[in-house]
């Protein structure tokens, strides 16, 4: 299991005041969950996927607070020991994976290259469970001798999920996984990603800015703006719209998932300046419901009945329960 | 040369791909770079060049007329750098030699340039066999070795001076930008803002100078103080061989008519050295500039 | 196959227009250098006719219409006829190149393979430990060494190393007192000949190198392979060399004209201090001694050298990046 | 470069293949094995000369333009001709009888052998004249312009001339001669190397490597116990710059290099024995296109002849080693005996700008508002002053002319174009100004002819062979021509002194300095230098004076 305490990411500048992507986020990936991160571009849920394994520039970046996987302190433990617990108990899958491979390597070698990192195998063994990988995520065994170049996006992203799970780890952290692809192959690779999850049990935290999507597939979506999260709410809940207005502002871009029918309403103003310490709600500026609370002291998180929310309105009129400070 | 990296960045959420934003609409690019060590350096020392190139006759010990010092003499208290074989003070002819060095090389990196726009715009904008054809001529002459073609052209060139020097470089060196201008300008005619431009029916030339050309001066920039560094080193290297105009007085002639009279002979160590270092000094300058334009440019270079 | 076709095609058609220019130069230019050459063997007075007459028979001008000449000079050429040499009359441009060629080829050569390799090495530990102190002093000194002019820092070098402290010979390519064999003391002495103009390359080469690899390598730091790579637990040494440095160095061999290009055009003027008995001295004695057909057949051997080399570089680049071996788009 | 090193070479290159027709031989390989040389060696000289660039080529062919310099110790020919005073010698030929001025009857040495032991005789001498007469490449001179036949007559030998050619006396004795058994057989005479000469002379080939050769002494030489240097080593000679530092650092006995301050670079690095002596050698001038306006005036020539700082020129363009020349056209103090002496002064024109301006406004030249000197005609005076690119001594010269000049309100552009196109704008007389050398032939007439004779001229725009500064004087013609037929010393003289006027008066070309031959030796080892107090030949380790030398040096002792 995966949790997270009060992480904060200080991304410095060569000019003026650190810019803080991420402000003090908490929660908790529960083993074989899929549990979804959603936000708009830049609202810094990239910045927390690559902080939690530790992928984040050490010169560039600040980060505080506690990272654990399984208990064990992720953000304090040493190289080596990072090194062997990577991949082996949590993997990435990086955004489009067009860039993800190794453009002079085959599939094949890439994939032996994790192997032999970890442990000791012999190179027939290695093909098999390169092969089989391969058909688990519905592709051809051939594939392990193509290059990057020679697959399509879709192609890539498979091969990306099977090379995530080579070997066998608890958590995958996907980072966009579909965003470059066309909505069918999309739809195809989520599907099996879904159904990959449910047989081999392992736990994900699926981050991406289409809001509709990560709700068919997640058990549990983290809605994110200005680097924190303001709404932490299991699917059913948010499919049926929500309490937080910036949640129901992004459910209406994309309008109600279930229908066929889109409605586009774009959520006027711009994020936050994120170098300037915010005060109030971040996302007061723009909020229709604004009141004046909300300009003034920072929302504290609250409880709901399937899980937590960051907003004046929703303590003013359900009165909700605090949780940590 | 360094390669030109793409401007986009893969990761939306660094902030350094606002910082690139800035650099392309922000106007103060300038405070940018100065930000960025190596360029500050770079700057302060194009500066110090210019200075020398404008005010160098007015500090100048002595005047460049003068030749009736003693000849051949090692730098002492009157003469920092010595004296040429035909009674000039070293240090003069250091000083004004600044202005022919520079002139020379920022004159021909700006025809340079300005060629290679030209040729890298249209191979790039317009694309089809007009791009075919000026990619093989731009490979063709890239591929040329460049002081063999010059030392060649010069060769046979009636009269050797100034013009000559600018002309060879001119002919020779703008291939290097015109390529990476054109590929460039490829991905720049791909942006959503252009394509929306050549809907609206817009002129060719007007998108290239008001849609595009502001995205690309950095680019720009960068080439053409590559080319400036370019056309520096080749102007000293012509002048050495002799293949210039040694009656004018540039850092280049200076260490043509050194080792010509016999500097080392004579244990004139100054008279080799001094202008040797000015010329790595400003090719240094503007190569440590364009490490910071690259810096700003390029969000990966950044965080040094 | 179609990317190695593209390249041989390409190579051909360079090394075309290469010799038409060569055809070309001399004839778009005033004065004709045969007459130069006449007065200069005349030049303790004017020449007389008879002289003139004397020394056109001698030379062999050429005659017959521009395409015609343009006809015989490709024929010829072909055939690696490039005439008689005016200053080694009567030895044929062909023989004077022959003996100049492999010095160069050898000297240079095998210097740019060096600094290339050691440049290079340098830069991809300059990259991988960015912004610590090599990094910062060396892409500063670097930037400084790789502006020298070649034939300053070997003016420099003479001075220093032959003349003040005599450690080694001024010029030449080997002691005068051996003939070229293949012996202990020829290539000792050749050795020790070619320390200087190798350093001298070296020196001025290797920040180019070291510079281009560095910027690349941390471009490359930033692909999301490279992440990946960390993610995946991979070791350093494995996301340096396999992942980053074999990525970084394909937009260099891409790049291998250009470089090699600069440093053959430093080399000669490195050659011509040093009095190396290379191409580059042999042509800056041709240039001086109005020695046309040997200035245009040097022109010729250093730019099919060039190509050659860089045809070379087109092959590995076809084997180091699959993109292009397996037919991808490029 | 500096343009009279330079020069240096072209002289070696030309004194041979001038002069020269001589044979050589079978294609016999002397490139042995290569001998432990570099070793300090007391009985050898090494002469830093021959400029391989980059490295030697097996030549010692006497018809190639760019055979070795070696080649030049083992031809020999009729006479030895001292260009420093004109002094003739005998050497294969013993002795000259004009008969007429159309018939010369030469006597042949006895008791000479080629170097491969067969005896030299009249007949190898008349094959020579044949073999040029055979292959007209050869003849430089174009003697067979003049000569009918050459015949020998037991050890005589006759040359008949079809018009009189008195000064061509020189051209035949300087000539080299080759063994006909040699020659006889090779067709073409310039296209082979000749790597085995046979010649006359005191040395042949020992060793060669493309980057030094040696010769050793000819066991059968016609004077060998005179010949006491046992070997000579020609090492390549590199740049200059290298060439200078080697010879400073005391590598070579003998080089000819121009040096700046050379008492310190060179002198001063051994005392006792390190020796320099730079005897002017030929003339260089301000050739003006006569074709012209304002230098078709002669008061404008005049008054430039009064404004050059001629001797600010020698001093700072040649380091003070040379003289500045009289106008008269000789290389003196050799020729000195050419001199009249009614002309003013030695010949000289001595700076004066008073003088200078006081000429031009006498002959109606005036300055304008912006301070330019306005010719009689209305026009402004400027020019261009062309200099071959990259010599380096010529280009400072141009510059100090330019600021001469300048005093008198002339714009001066100096122009450094190619040699090609400088010496083919001359030709076509295509150039306002220019720098030039003559001068320093064995008789004055030979360089008075080639600078004045109107014969050889063209229109501007057509190829003048020489008189490239369009003079036309009938006057000198004629005299040219009295000098041409006379084989009277007298006449010869009353010709020479009339010649001397004309250049003083009309001053075709404007005299500056004399070219120096440069020769720096050491000795160290050996002793019986030519010098200043003995001018036995020029110092020059190429042409024809290191036969003379070579014959006077002894060991030191």
């Amino acid at each position: 299991m995966l949790e997270v305490k009060d992480l904060r990411v200080n991304y410095k500048t060569q000019h003026g005041r650190p810019v803080t992507a991420v402000r003090g986020v908490s929660f908790t990936v529960p083993d074989h969950s899929f549990v979804g991160l959603v936000g708009e571009s830049g609202c810094g849920k990239s910045t927390l996927g690559f902080a939690i394994s530790r992928l984040l520039n050490v010169k560039r970046n600040e980060v505080s607070g506690y990272v654990q996987l399984n208990g064990k302190e992720l953000l304090t433990m040493s190289d080596r020991e990072l090194r062997k617990l990577r991949w082996s108990k949590i993997a990435i899958v990086l955004q489009g994976g067009m860039n993800a491979f190794n453009p002079v390597l085959k599939i094949k070698q890439q994939f032996m290259d994790v192997m032999r990192a970890h442990g000791k195998f012999r190179v027939q063994d290695m093909v098999e469970r390169i092969g089989y990988l391969l058909e688990q995520v519905k592709l051809d065994r051939e594939v392990m001798e193509a290059y990057p170049h020679e697959l399509s996006g879709g192609m890539k992203q498979r091969v990306a999920i099977a090379l995530s799970l080579v070997l066998e780890p608890e958590l995958i952290i996907l980072d966009e996984p579909t965003t470059a692809l066309d909505v069918v192959v999309q739809r195809a690779i989520v599907d099996m990603l879904q159904d990959l999850q449910r047989r081999m049990k392992f736990s994900v935290l699926f981050i991406s800015h289409d809001l509709g999507l990560v709700l068919e597939v997640a058990q549990r979506v983290m809605v994110m703006y200005a680097g924190d999260i303001i709404e932490d709410e299991s699917a059913d809940v948010l499919l049926k719209g929500g309490n937080h207005p910036y949640t129901k502002a992004l459910l209406n871009c994309y309008g109600d998932p279930q229908s066929e029918e889109v409605r586009l309403v774009g959520i006027p103003g711009a994020p936050p300046d994120l170098s300037q310490p915010v005060v109030g709600c971040a996302f007061a500026p723009r909020c229709a419901d604004a009141f004046a609370p909300c300009t003034l002291h920072q929302p504290p998180r609250v409880k709901t009945e399937t899980g937590s929310i960051c907003c004046h309105l929703y303590t003013e009129m359900k009165g909700g329960s605090k949780i940590g400070n | 040369m360094v390669d030109k990296p793409s401007l986009t960045s893969h990761h939306e959420d660094s902030t350094s791909v606002q910082l690139t934003e800035k650099v392309r609409k922000n106007p103060h690019f300038l405070s940018l770079l100065w930000a960025n060590p190596k360029a500050r350096i770079g700057i302060i020392m194009l500066c110090f060049f210019f200075a020398m190139a404008i005010f160098g006759p007015f500090v100048a010990p002595y005047s460049l007329a003068d030749t009736n010092f003693p000849t051949s003499q090692t730098p002492s208290i009157v003469h920092w750098l010595g004296t040429t074989q035909s009674g000039q003070d070293v240090l003069t002819e250091l000083l004004y030699g600044a202005r022919i060095s520079l002139f020379v090389g920022f004159v021909a990196g700006a025809i340079v340039i300005l060629i290679a726009m030209f040729v890298g715009f249209v191979a790039g904008y317009f694309g089809g066999w007009i791009d075919d054809m000026l990619s093989l001529l731009m490979n063709v002459i890239l591929v040329l070795p460049g002081l063999p073609l010059m030392i060649l052209i010069a060769a046979y060139m009636p009269s050797h001076g100034i013009g000559e020097i600018i002309l060879v470089m001119s002919i020779t060196g703008w291939a290097f930008g015109g390529r990476s201008l054109r590929a460039q300008m490829l991905t720049m005619v791909q942006q959503d803002y252009v394509i929306a431009a050549k809907f609206a029916g817009e002129r060719p030339l007007r998108i290239i100078f008001y849609e595009i050309l502001p995205n690309m001066l950095s680019y720009i920039v960068a080439n053409f103080f590559g080319a400036v560094v370019g056309a520096v080193l080749a102007e000293a290297g012509l002048e050495f061989l002799g293949l210039g105009n040694p009656s004018i007085t540039s850092w280049g002639t200076m260490i043509y008519w050194a080792q010509s009279s016999d500097a080392m002979l004579s244990g004139q160590w100054a008279w080799i050295l001094a202008p040797g270092l000015c010329i790595a000094g400003l090719a240094a300058a503007l190569t440590f500039v364009n490490f910071g334009i690259d810096a700003v440019a390029n969000p990966r270079l950044q965080g040094e | 196959m179609k990317y190695f076709m593209r390249k041989i095609v390409f190579f051909i058609v360079t090394i075309w227009i290469a010799i038409t220019l060569n055809f070309i130069l001399p004839r778009l230019m005033p004065g004709n250098p045969a007459q130069a050459m006449m007065s200069k063997f005349a030049q303790q007075g004017a020449i007389t006719p008879s002289q003139e007459h004397a020394l056109a028979l001698m030379l062999g001008m050429p005659t017959g219409s521009l395409w015609t000449q343009y006809w015989q000079y490709l024929l010829h050429v072909c055939e690696g006829n490039f005439g008689v040499s005016y200053s080694f009359y009567p030895v044929k441009v062909i023989t004077v190149i022959a003996g100049a060629l492999p010095w160069t080829l050898t000297l240079v050569g095998l210097v740019t393979i060096i600094q290339f390799v050691v440049g290079t090495l340098l830069g991809v530990y300059a990259a991988w430990h960015r912004g610590r102190k090599f990094d910062s002093v060396a892409t500063v000194l670097f930037s400084f060494t790789s502006a020298f002019p070649y034939f300053w820092i070997a003016l420099l070098f003479i001075y220093l190393f032959g003349y003040i402290l005599n450690w080694f010979p001024i010029s030449g390519g080997y002691s005068g007192s051996l003939s070229p064999a293949l012996n202990w003391s020829f290539v000792g002495s050749a050795l020790y000949h070619s320390i200087l103009p190798a350093l001298t390359i070296f020196i001025t080469g290797i920040g180019g190198s070291l510079l281009s690899m560095r910027n690349n390598m941390i471009n490359t730091l930033g692909e999301d392979y490279i992440l990946l790579g960390r993610a995946e637990g991979l070791s350093e040494t494995v996301i340096s060399i396999r992942y980053a440095a074999r990525n970084a160095l394909l937009p260099i061999v891409t790049n291998f004209a250009m470089t090699l290009g600069m440093v053959v055009g430093g080399s000669l003027l490195m050659e011509t201090v040093f009095a190396y008995p290379g191409m580059g001295y042999l042509l800056s004695t041709a240039l001086s001694n109005q020695d046309y057909p040997l200035l245009q057949a040097l022109f010729l051997f250093i730019t099919v050298s060039v190509l050659l080399a860089n045809f070379a570089a087109d092959i590995v680049y076809g084997f180091l990046d699959p993109r292009v071996r397996r037919g991808g788009a490029r | 470069m500096r343009r009279l090193k330079r020069n240096g070479m072209i002289v070696a290159t030309l004194g041979v293949s001038l002069v020269a027709l001589t044979g050589c031989g079978s294609n016999g390989n002397s490139a042995t094995s290569p001998s432990p040389a570099n070793t300090v060696n007391a009985s050898q000289l090494v002469v830093g000369v021959d400029n391989g660039s980059p490295t030697f080529t097996d030549n010692f062919n006497p018809f190639a333009p760019g055979n070795r310099i070696g080649t030049s110790y083992i031809y020999e020919p009729l006479f030895f001709v001292n260009t420093i005073n004109g002094k003739i010698d005998p050497w294969l030929a013993t002795g000259y009888q004009w008969e007429g001025n159309k018939k010369l009857v030469l006597t042949i040495r006895s008791g000479v052998k080629w170097n491969d032991g067969t005896p030299f005789t009249a007949k190898d001498v008349a094959f020579t004249f044949d073999y040029l007469k055979q292959h007209p490449s050869l003849d430089w001179q174009g003697l067979w312009k003049v000569l009918q036949s050459v015949t020998t007559n037991g050890n005589q030998v006759v040359f008949t001339f079809n018009k009189p050619d008195v000064p061509a006396f020189y051209e035949i004795a300087s000539t080299i001669i080759v063994p006909q058994h040699i020659w006889s057989k090779i067709a073409h005479p310039t296209k082979g190397l000749n790597s085995n000469p046979v010649g006359t002379g005191p040395y042949e080939v020992d060793t060669f490597t493309p980057y030094q050769y040696t010769l050793k002494r000819n066991p059968n030489y016609w004077q060998k116990g005179k010949v006491q240097v046992k070997k000579i080593v020609f090492p390549v000679l590199g740049n200059n710059q290298t060439a200078a530092l080697n010879l400073s650092s005391g590598k070579w006995d003998w080089a000819t290099l121009f040096l700046p301050n050379v008492k310190q670079t060179f002198v001063s690095k051994d005392p006792q024995y390190n020796q320099y002596w730079f005897p002017p050698g030929g003339i260089v001038a301000l050739s003006l296109n006569l074709g012209k306006a304002p230098f078709n005036d002669v008061h404008f020539r005049e008054a430039l002849a009064y404004a050059i700082n001629k001797t600010k020129i020698a001093q700072q363009a040649e380091d003070g080693y040379v003289a500045t020349a009289s106008q008269a056209g000789l290389v003196l103090p050799g020729q000195k005996q050419w001199l009249d002496s009614s002309l003013p002064n030695g010949g000289s024109y001595s700076y004066n700008l008073t003088k200078a301006k006081q000429i031009l406004s006498q002959a109606g030249y005036h300055l304008n508002a912006q301070g330019q000197l306005v010719a009689p005609s209305g026009k402004s005076v400027s020019f261009s002053l062309e200099v071959p690119s990259g010599w380096s001594d010529w280009i400072q010269s141009a510059q100090i002319i330019q600021g001469n000049l300048k005093e008198l309100g002339i714009q001066v552009n100096v122009s450094t174009p190619q040699y090609g196109s400088y010496s083919q704008s001359q030709a076509m007389g295509q150039y306002d100004a220019a720098l030039t050398a003559y001068g320093g032939t064995a008789t004055p007439f030979t360089s008075y002819d080639t600078l004045l004779n109107s014969k050889y001229t063209a229109p501007i725009g057509q190829n003048a062979n020489a008189d490239q500064e369009r003079f036309n004087s009938a006057q000198t013609n004629q005299l040219l021509s009295s000098w041409r037929q006379a084989t009277n010393q007298q006449i010869q003289l009353q010709d020479a002194y009339q010649i001397e006027k004309v250049m003083y008066q009309q001053l075709p070309v404007i005299n500056l300095f004399y070219g120096a031959t440069w020769s720096e030796f050491s000795s160290k080892k050996f002793v019986g230098w030519p010098s200043a107090s003995n001018p036995y030949a020029p110092p020059a380790p190429y042409g024809q004076s290191p036969l003379m030398i070579m014959t006077h040096l002894r060991p030191q002792s």
